[in-house]
């Protein structure tokens, strides 16, 4: 049942050092304003989940809080590579950071299992490739009808999973809408879920290709305008492309980037 | 006619010139999304983009500097999940052809984008997998977008992230992979197509004023190269100014 | 590809003698007219393919046209039995009809499937049930993880989908909305698709809760203004719910059933 | 205090109130229905009414004669395909309650809905399974509507379309069956409830002026008497205002 809250209050409630968090938004709506209370309420042992960990988790990767990744592609979209992911992976810097390896189509079934309430997905693929040699969560499975081998992905059920919407009601129904992801399924498949909005409305008007989380799976809402920022919130903010480009230097060199965590995320409310 | 373009422009208009008579392209990012949108804005204006961010049939007028711009979504036809984009449309092998990139390439088209050295301990750590060993897998075709070089074309990968034409002749089969693989190889020096029999990558095509050595030198293994080498048309002067627009307004909005 | 074509035009290219056939729509946007042309056209031996059969399916069945039916409910909503359906399944009149019987999850897993490219879909369903004894195309199966016993179910691929939706566009994108029921993965999931449209019109709107079938993966547009009828189209038609009460004492008698198909089917254009 | 009441109206009450306390609801179609959006107008405002056709947060004015009525959809929080509606809602076990009807019951509170008689030729054919099974397995908890009669309340069912508690205790956990099954049955003359123990059906209260021979003489196995047998309370006349007027409302639209 969905309670408003600040966001220090919900990420005090709902996510604890060691849990398995998950921090949806393809490209669009990734909620950078939680992340960044992670980091200053000092998380540590996370086991972050994400398709596309990307700029957010690069800096909560950076700023150490997790011990392992669970993610389909690490890149900075457009960009290049996320440097603190490398150096994580490469140098165990800041702490070592095991990694588990899917592909998108993999990890977007795990959640749909997740969701589903079943402990596997079924998927074509992986098939052929080295992913299934270094990653456990990947088994063979052949139908039961045709004799066809398939693969099957375990199911994903964060302990935690955070989402940015456009808007919630003052019930905490929570809408949104352009590009969807993977966050109906991340939400569903949570045991906890924490969704930060641009703005709470005393009604949710219908939006073309809009989706609604009802209030009765949603734990916290927390009103964060911007808080996908530099990422976007369509209807509301514009993506921060130069942010992006520019994040290639700062996250190359460990002091510019605690000295941007610093100045960013630690030195704001 | 002749204008003067870069290397790269020539493979960007190749690979333009490879979605022609195909309805539907699942794209990637970086080139592969310029070469789409040059496609749609030149010979191929009802060609179906589709993105993996979950947007069929976007329209931009620039190509977008991520996958998720919001300028996809806004010009779609439609807009759909993650879930659906890679199990209702792209499994079932119903989008024509995939373009992907490539960190390494070897000579049956297999892909790495996971690492270079070794996966728990790697020299680099590339991005990974994202949705390119099911568009491998899937598309009816792929066509691969790539820089030439030895760092690229590669003896044996480092790690095989998705799959091409696998050890060769009926590996796809074997693998139950459903679409034809990959049909060329387009780079800024030529196009390089599987050899019928072997599936080994062969070099068809030169780009204009590369000549078969400087091929060869920048391929990390003995390049085949096809009795009927031919060259590639020049780009057109409609195909430069449509690539140079489409190049210019990306950088603006950036 | 899209073609745009008389409803006659697209039954007598799109189905054939033997086909598989699914018409969907869960208890909205059936299409009912596009069942009336197969009755007038004198379609033989079709395996009818829906999860809740229907008044729609009554009289396909009544009128002779199928020799198996694939369903998970097979009434009269909110009224009671479908007596040409009983007929046929209690005393093989007009002909014999085989069923092929599961429940509504296993009906739209098995479209899921077949839009999938999957050969079959996993749930936790028909445990203890004696459906799976009767049904052949139920399965059970592991977890390669936690070894748990779910069921899978095979995939439909009808050869033909009939759906019914709003409206469409020129060059055959369908929209629909309101109730969308299995619409989407049985078009998807099908060989050749027809879809009947309350309209065709130059643009398509935006519409909140709308989902979209592109051009691409539809064969044939007919524009067939009520063609649900006594089913209902959100935002053009109301369901005729007398109609549906009028349907019990017209198809428990076989020659009141005769009388109205000759009426309102054969006897129409 | 006292109205004249019809004994369906009475067990349409008496489900209705046992809806308190759950905050979500799948709902079947018929008595089920009429129940839930009674409650919903009486004592439980805030219940979230979730139909099989994937409409969530169902507020109807007045029930609907189909589950798909268009009503449903126009008033509802949130509309979903029927894939989703069953496997991201109902599956996972987030719904509270499910409400079902059945043509017959066992001393289990196991149901069929699919045939009478034998299974190849039957003497009557049902309507089938629909959602019946998946709602008995995986929602928290389940309540049977039903009239009582020996034609209902059978020794041994004809087909087993959906489970209840299967043979006895522990058979659901054994079945992988994740909600705690049907906690009652309501029928126009009382409320049966699963002895904690066996497992088996046993009469716990009868609504006012039913005895229990009638029940006893209704139903086509030895039903067990609970030793603390209740009355069921009157209907209130808020109740039955409310029932009437959405009856009314059903009728008037048909």
């Amino acid at each position: 049942m969905a309670v408003t809250a600040t966001l220090a209050e919900a990420v005090e409630a709902g996510i604890g050092d060691g849990d398995s968090l998950a921090m949806e938004g393809f490209t669009h709506l990734i909620p950078h304003a939680a992340a960044h209370e992670v980091i200053r309420q000092g998380r540590r042992d996370l086991t972050l989940i994400r398709m596309t960990p990307d700029v957010i988790y690069d800096q909560l990767i950076g700023a150490g809080c997790a011990s392992k990744l669970v993610f389909s592609w690490g890149g900075n979209p457009g960009v290049g590579s996320l440097h603190r992911l490398r150096d994580a992976v490469e140098h165990d810097w800041p702490t070592p950071l095991a990694i588990e390896e899917h592909s998108h189509a993999g990890m977007v079934n795990r959640y749909v299992a997740g969701a589903s309430g079943l402990p596997f997905a079924v998927l074509r693929g992986y098939s052929g490739t080295d992913l299934a040699e270094v990653t456990d969560s990947i088994a063979p499975l052949t139908c039961p009808f045709t004799g066809e081998r398939l693969t099957a992905v375990s199911a994903l059920n964060p302990d935690v999973t955070v989402i940015h919407a456009q808007r919630a009601d003052r019930a905490g129904n929570v809408q949104l809408w352009g590009i969807i992801g993977a966050q109906k399924e991340a939400a569903l498949a949570a045991k906890r879920t924490i969704v930060t909005v641009e703005e709470v409305v005393d009604e949710l008007p219908p939006h073309p290709g809009s989706i609604l989380l009802p209030h009765w799976v949603v734990d916290w809402v927390c009103e964060v305008p911007g808080g996908a920022a530099p990422s976007y919130a369509a209807g509301y903010t514009e993506r921060e492309n130069d942010f992006y480009q520019a994040w290639d230097a700062i996250s190359r060199d460990r002091v510019a980037f605690a000295e941007w965590i610093d100045a960013n995320v630690k030195g704001q409310p | 006619m002749t204008t003067a373009y870069a290397t790269d422009e020539m493979m960007t208009i190749a690979a333009a010139r490879a979605l022609e008579g195909r309805r539907t392209c699942f794209v990637g990012i970086g080139l592969p999304s310029l070469a789409a949108n040059l496609a749609r804005a030149t010979s191929i204006p009802d060609i179906v983009l589709i993105y993996e961010s979950g947007t069929i049939g976007s329209k931009p007028p620039h190509p977008p500097l991520s996958i998720g711009d919001g300028v996809l979504a806004e010009t779609a036809d439609t807009v759909v999940s993650s879930a659906e984009i890679f199990n209702y449309w792209l499994q079932p092998g119903r989008i024509d052809i995939g373009f992907l990139g490539a960190a390494q390439v070897d000579r049956f088209a297999n892909i790495n984008t996971t690492v270079i050295g070794d996966y728990r301990r790697p020299k680099v750590r590339l991005p990974g997998a994202g949705g390119a060993p099911e568009i491998a897998a899937s598309c009816r075709e792929t066509v691969i977008v790539v820089r030439h070089s030895k760092r690229v074309f590669v003896d044996r990968l480092d790690f095989v992230t998705s799959v091409g034409h696998g050890d060769g002749p009926g590996a796809r089969e074997r693998l139950g992979l459903r679409g034809a693989g990959p049909t060329s190889v387009i780079t800024d020096l030529g196009i390089l197509e599987p050899d019928p029999e072997s599936r080994e990558l062969m070099l068809t095509r030169l780009h204009p004023g590369v000549d078969v050595d400087r091929a060869r030198e920048a391929t990390g293994w003995p390049l085949k190269v096809s009795g009927r080498l031919a060259t590639t048309a020049e780009p057109t002067r409609a195909e430069l100014t449509a690539l140079r627009r489409l190049a210019a307004g990306t950088e603006e909005r950036t």
